[in-house]
């Protein structure tokens, strides 16, 4: 075994213990913790396989804002723990055991035999770049090739927030989400809450920017912004917009807006729903971009706020 | 063993727990943290196959890549969602569970619709 | 000049794993929440920043330096609100 | 000189592996507020010394990324961490 | 203005000075500016360069002081703790000052703010045995030298 | 049956504009906010609905199929829309239940009433849960199908929960717990796909798949997961109390359309990824499983108080119907075959969404006139609600299979595949199904018909343009078998020809009396039938028998209340995978 093979053989076996404890460990606040260490360093695996724009996902989204949603759950929630249902008896879970352990098998069997001669798309991906002018293989599959699929998912994320909104007293509709957060405007919390989101807008833009041709996009540069701006809602710097905001609202669906309104374009004029001409892509796909990197915080934010609950 | 036996034996490790946790934890929030656990270890798989397909100049196949991506704020949306749902449900029960038969037993409340 | 280089990386990420050695001795020996606080973040933030340091020189030039730096700042900054943010906690629960 | 830095981490990975048994097991709550903080900076140092080992420049990103959303995750931990001790009946100077 | 100056270093850092970010680059630095001057207002105080260079260079020494210090203790067989709060009567106003205080301070050498009570802040402290309270007072020297000079 | 050729088609951007425009009309509605979302769902519906019919039109011209190619790109690279016949068809169904729905929901989720809340997420939902359905029809590629599927969930599961009362809530979240896991399981299989072959479009696939170890695991996990989704026993936990808790217009939808998207998904798996891989084994081990879902469900169905939840279980019998016709779909040389069994599965699925759609929104009307829907309660509904018992006796007779409905027709065409193929057995669960429909039909008829001891007081009178919709949903479902399907479904049986025989007029009395002698023998109410005279002699000479028989149902009901305990469900579920796969790997 290489050195190589001995760090990867202890990064999973770091990875599948924080899983094996978040899922064996009794109290629901230490499993969410061991959650978030686990997504956070999953990101490294996605680091070791190359994939650095998952990788930045995984740790924005999958471990960072995710994590922290189930963080807040769980504190909320500590004392329904009491009240829930017991555990299953032994034998169902001897049972469940075994059945998931085959179903892994036979995961882990299908990797192994998978054929040998990999079928690829990359150089494909790699032959079409000319098409939109970006350098980032990834971002011309999100944007370009598979379009369809990276707008609806749009429409996915704003229907999570009408779902959410819809379970608002009817009192508290079209107030703000979320509780809200005081805290001593003279505390470190809200000392660190004035220094570092400006700094993290930079570095959101920057993210946005760079994924045209490096690793990086939208996603990322998005999570990176809704983080920023609920770290300045929980020092009590900022509060959650009322959700019957217009403003809101039109950022809310600027992404998928214009997305939608580019594809259109391309039906009547170009060549087809969602091509872009030639000589535009790069510009136009940046312009769809920004909307989305605002439409994303916008949206990350609200859903990690909640629905709404105080009047505006 | 290479990088992508290591990581896919990790990835259907994760899958098999992320499918325990998720029948046997009894909180949905458990529940609710074991699916994504289990998500992860299906994107690892797409990790995994796109690793394989890498090609010169390509540390690993942009098309898995960009689905995960979109799974990935899938998954987050799901947990939202779910999470939303869950609070809400403590709000007005007072309880978490999951296991009430009440809705369905013949004699239930006639008010509900 | 090659080596020299590869000497110093090798010696900055030698100290840098050392601290973090140290700083994972402390989290397991030291008794009490508070104690083990300082273990985190002081010996690791030094360890992140000799690791930094330790891979300038392998760094491609000025600009992917002064990066590498502007994380470790980052760290430095997270790691001394953060802290205090736990520390004020733990006092207040009374588990210190 | 890959063989040494790829060693670095590993041993890294190891301490930060080790810090994680020592927070998690507890015993409270507070300890447990350090995780992200630990991966914070012992996570950060590996993925720089992997992106150098390796050859992916842009994980220096996602380190940075890594450095913003660990503070962030740090920071709820306390957060959820205050609410909950609040409803205890603790009061706390970081929340009115 | 020294605001956005240090935002653009920021992007030049992260991105490198390239024509083709520019609007990019001035999209981000207009945003950070104006959040961070609607989040912060900007002091009144003058600053001088040099002193700020001197508190910078003072404050890596103090943590590479503090790194050393906490090894040496965990790695000691007998585990030298005294652990122990300590409160120190700071002088600095409430808010941005104090904060800014308590963030260098945490990397001193075994101390961590841990709050305050009745007007000073208490540290907790790896040895209460040190002298504690005078480092604490030459660090606020040096930091009012640098940015508080009023 | 899917287009093979790899290039957009003359008529191509109408299946662009069949998702684009409920995907602008969500948008829309959102951002102009809550007073204007009503009137953007009464723009977008009509547009769309055209748009559907211009699907319907243009098909034929075009041999049969229509493709685009979004964006250009051709795949393995791009993403292909592609419809078919059997993609027009549910287009068209699609957009009549939500034409429908949307009238009839019209007052019920007015803006301007104090609460905004509720129609702003329902119209929304609605559009959005159109244009999830609209891409699933015409998706050409198992990721974007996956997309579409988690648009579907997202859309219903808010829908569920649309009224807050904590039982409602619990069942949303059941049902979104339970979707996710069968959207994962869909997924693992997605990735082993990709790392096969390359390649998710549907076309190419079909050409590149074949049974090898790994596709057959991939394939066994993503039926296995749309299975979930689809409700099929036992993975039905979610469904009762999802389907029964939502309001009327929402319920109507769920049932009628929902889980028809998941079940098309399905279909294309089975049919068109690759015809050979799916063996005969699994495919009996489906209809198993379905004729399980026929008998639990229906029995279920006839202990419920509920009129909801009874209506509720009745599509868990219907959606085991649905998988009767798997094994019957095999040809000669053991592949299964795009012929007349999927044509009569989708008959069968259309049939069911049009008329369990008007049959919710009948009881809905129930329910807004009594206060209540208890089904022992209801005796003079006939009279004081004509106009809902109509609909619901008319989509009743649809369900059970009198002629000329669209279930008579495809019974008739799954008959003939049973006999084509030797399997008798599936006939028989296939007569013994509309049998038990028409236990449950009569049952609810023989209450609401019967005279009141009191004259009924309404609490609320339902709008009469919600009636009417309703009304023409059922009826609507009843003249199915009389349309011409052979541009789109490869029908050749005449239905018009056996419509009045002496031979048609039997079968529906056996279904009748027999269903009638099941609802006397399962329901455990008292009935109307032993109020008077004649029937007090009858009820006391069977008492007996019908003492045993309840005791069994209970026994029934028992059962499916452990299947429904999460734990159950989710193992059965593994179990489920575990077995398809072993039965594909034998049969391979």
């Amino acid at each position: 075994m290489s050195i190589a093979t001995v760090f990867e053989v202890a990064l999973a076996a770091v990875v599948l213990g924080l899983a094996i404890w978040t899922i064996a460990v009794p109290e629901t606040y230490s499993a969410t913790v061991g959650f978030v260490a686990y997504g956070l360093l999953v990101a490294l695996i996605w680091v070791r396989l190359d994939a650095v724009d998952v990788a930045l996902t995984e740790a924005a989204i999958g471990g960072g804002l995710g994590g922290v949603v189930l963080l807040g759950a769980a504190a909320r929630l500590r004392d329904a723990e009491a009240t829930a249902a017991e555990r299953p008896d032994r034998f169902t879970r001897l049972i469940a055991a075994i059945l998931s352990a085959s179903i892994a098998a036979a995961l882990g069997l299908a990797i192994l035999i998978l054929p040998d001669h990999a079928p690829t798309l990359a150089p494909v991906v790699a032959a079409n770049a000319g098409a939109t002018g970006m350098a980032n293989p990834v971002t011309n599959v999100l944007m370009a090739f598979r379009g369809m699929d990276t707008m609806l998912e749009k429409v996915v994320l704003l229907l999570t927030v009408v779902g959410v909104w819809s379970l608002a007293s009817d009192r508290a509709w079209g107030g703000r989400p979320g509780p809200h957060h005081e805290a001593d405007p003279h505390g470190v919390l809200a000392f660190l809450a004035r220094l570092l989101p400006p700094a993290g807008i930079v570095v959101g833009i920057y993210m946005l920017w760079t994924g045209a041709d490096h690793p990086g996009g939208a996603f990322q540069g998005g999570a990176v912004l809704a983080s920023m701006w609920l770290l300045a809602i929980m020092a009590g710097l900022a509060d959650t917009p009322p959700v019957s905001s217009r403003w809101l609202r039109f950022i809310l669906v600027a992404g998928p807006g214009l997305f939608l309104v580019v594809g259109l374009g391309g039906l009547c004029f170009g060549a087809a729903f969602l091509a872009y001409p030639v000589a535009f892509a790069k510009p136009l796909i940046l312009g769809i971009e920004v909307a989305m990197v605002l439409t994303i915080a916008a949206t990350l934010a609200l859903l990690l706020a909640g629905a709404p609950e105080r009047n505006a | 063993m290479s990088s992508v036996s290591v990581f896919g034996l990790c990835a259907a490790a994760a899958v098999g727990l992320g499918l325990y946790g998720l029948i046997t934890n009894p909180q949905p929030l458990r529940k609710i943290v074991a699916f994504n656990l289990l998500g992860s270890g299906v994107f690892l798989l797409f990790g995994i196959v796109g690793r394989r397909g890498a090609a010169a100049g390509v540390g690993n196949d942009p098309v898995p890549q960009a689905l995960v991506i979109t799974g990935i704020v899938v998954a987050f949306s799901a947990t939202a969602l779910a999470i939303a749902l869950l609070l809400r449900l403590f709000h007005a029960a007072g309880s978490t569970t999951l296991s009430s038969r009440a809705p369905t037993s013949p004699r239930s409340d006639p008010s509900g619709g | 000049m090659n080596f020299a280089r590869d000497i110093m990386t090798i010696a900055c990420v030698s100290t840098g794993a050392f601290f973090f050695l140290a700083g994972t001795v402390g989290l397991l020996r030291f008794p009490d929440t508070l104690t083990r606080l300082h273990a985190l973040t002081k010996a690791d933030n030094l360890g992140l920043g000799f690791v930094v340091l330790g891979l300038l020189p392998q760094a491609g030039g000025l600009r992917d330096g002064l990066k590498l730096m502007s994380i470790w700042m980052f760290a430095l900054l997270a790691g001394a609100t953060v802290s205090q943010l736990i520390a004020r906690t733990v006092r207040r629960s009374g588990a210190g | 000189m890959t063989e040494f830095l790829t060693a670095a981490v590993g041993l890294i990975l190891a301490l930060l592996a080790l810090g994680l048994v020592s927070i998690l097991r507890g015993p409270g709550d507070t300890d447990r507020m350090m995780a992200a903080q630990l991966i914070g900076t012992a996570g950060i140092a590996v993925l720089l010394l992997l992106g150098t080992v390796t050859g992916v420049p842009a994980a220096v990103d996602v380190a940075l990324i890594l450095a913003l959303l660990a503070t962030f995750a740090s920071i709820a931990f306390v957060k959820k961490g205050l609410s909950r001790l609040e409803s205890d009946g603790v009061g706390s100077a970081e929340d009115k | 203005m020294f605001r956005a100056a240090s935002f653009l270093c920021l992007w030049l850092v992260l991105a490198g000075a390239n024509p083709g970010d520019i609007p990019a680059a001035a999209v981000a630095i207009a945003a950070a500016t104006w959040t961070s001057l609607h989040l912060l207002e900007p002091s009144s105080s003058r600053r001088s360069l040099v002193a700020i260079a001197r508190l910078a260079l003072l404050f890596l020494y103090h943590s590479v002081v503090a790194g050393i210090d906490v090894a040496g203790r965990a790695l000691n067989p007998r585990l030298p703790l005294h652990p122990g709060f300590v409160a120190y009567p700071s002088r600095l106003s409430r808010g941005v000052r104090q904060n800014v205080f308590t963030t260098l301070t945490s990397l001193l050498p075994g101390t961590v703010p841990a709050g305050e009570e009745n007007g000073h802040i208490v540290y907790h402290c790896l040895d209460v045995t040190q002298p504690v309270l005078d480092d604490l007072a030459a660090e606020e020297a040096a930091l009012v030298r640098a940015l508080y000079n009023d | 049956m899917l287009s093979p050729a790899l290039e957009t088609s003359a008529g191509g951007f109408l299946l662009v504009l069949s998702i684009v425009v409920p995907v602008a009309g969500v948008l829309l509605a959102f951002a102009l906010g809550d007073r204007y979302v009503r009137l953007v769902a009464f723009t977008v519906v009509p547009v769309g609905s055209t748009i559907a019919a211009a699907v319907l039109l243009v098909l034929p011209q075009n041999d049969g199929h229509l493709a685009y190619l979004l964006g250009a790109w051709p795949p393995p690279l791009g993403v292909a829309l592609r419809a078919d016949g059997s993609s027009a068809v549910m287009l068209a169904t699609t957009a009549i239940v939500i034409c429908v729905v949307a009238v009839f929901a019209a007052s019920d989720f007015r803006p301007a009433s104090g609460n905004r809340r509720a129609p702003f997420a329902f119209w929304i939902l609605l559009l959005a849960i159109w244009a999830a359905l609209n891409t699933i029809f015409v998706g050409g590629d198992l990721f974007t199908l996956y997309v579409a599927l988690e648009l579907l969930t997202f859309a219903a599961v808010p829908l569920v929960s649309l009224e807050g009362r904590a039982e409602t809530l619990q069942a949303a979240l059941r049902y979104l717990l339970f979707a996710l896991l069968g959207s994962i399981l869909y997924l693992m299989g997605t990735a082993l796909f990709y790392g096969l072959y390359g390649t998710l479009d549907i076309v190419l696939l079909s050409h590149r798949a074949s049974a090898e170890p790994g596709a057959l695991i991939a394939a066994a996990l993503m039926t296995t997961g749309l299975l979930a989704k689809t409700a099929l026993f036992p993975l039905h936990l979610w469904l009762p109390p999802a389907h029964a808790g939502a309001p009327a217009a929402a319920s109507a939808i769920l049932s009628g359309l929902v889980v028809k998207g998941s079940f098309f998904i399905l279909l294309r798996l089975w049919f068109n990824v690759r015809p050979g891989m799916s063996g005969f084994a699994a495919a009996q081990f489906l209809a198993a499983l379905g004729a399980g879902a026929i008998v639990v469900g229906s029995i279920v169905a006839l202990r419920q108080e509920r009129l909801k939840l009874l209506v509720a279980y009745s599509t868990l019998a219907q959606i085991g119907y649905l998988f009767l016709m798997f094994p019957l779909a095999f040809n000669a040389s053991g592949q299964l075959e795009s012929g007349q069994a999927l044509a009569g599965g989708l008959l069968q699925t259309v049939s069911h969404a049009t008329a369990k759609a008007a049959m919710f929104l009948a009881v809905g009307s129930i329910y807004a006139g009594f206060g209540h829907d208890r089904v022992t309660g209801i005796r003079g509904a006939a009279r004081a609600l004509p106009l809902s018992v109509m609909t619901f006796a008319l989509a009743g007779f649809a369900l059970m299979g009198v002629q000329p409905g669209g279930a008579a027709l495809a019974k008739e065409l799954l008959l003939q595949e049973t006999a084509r193929t030797g399997q008798w057995w599936w006939a028989g669960v296939l007569q013994v199904g509309g049998m038990f429909t028409a236990a449950y039909v009569v049952l609810v008829l023989a209450h609401a018909l019967s005279p009141p001891d009191q004259p009924v007081a309404l609490v609320a009178k339902p709008p009469r343009s919600s009636g009417l919709a309703a009304l023409a949903l059922a009826l609507c479902s009843l003249l199915l078998g009389l349309l011409p399907w052979e541009p789109y479904l490869p029908i050749t049986y005449a239905a018009e020809s056996k419509l009045f025989g002496v031979e048609a007029l039997v079968k529906l009395l056996v279904t009748v009396f027999g269903g009638a002698a099941l609802a006397i023998l399962l329901s455990p109410w008292p009935h109307p039938l032993a109020f008077s005279a004649a029937g007090k002699t009858i009820m006391h000479l069977i008492a007996p028998l019908r003492r045993t028989c309840i005791g069994l149902g209970s026994l029934v009901e028992t059962g499916d209340g452990v299947l429904r305990q999460w734990s159950t469900a989710s193992i059965s579920l593994l179990l489920v995978a575990l077995l398809l796969a072993a039965l594909m790997f034998v049969a391979n």
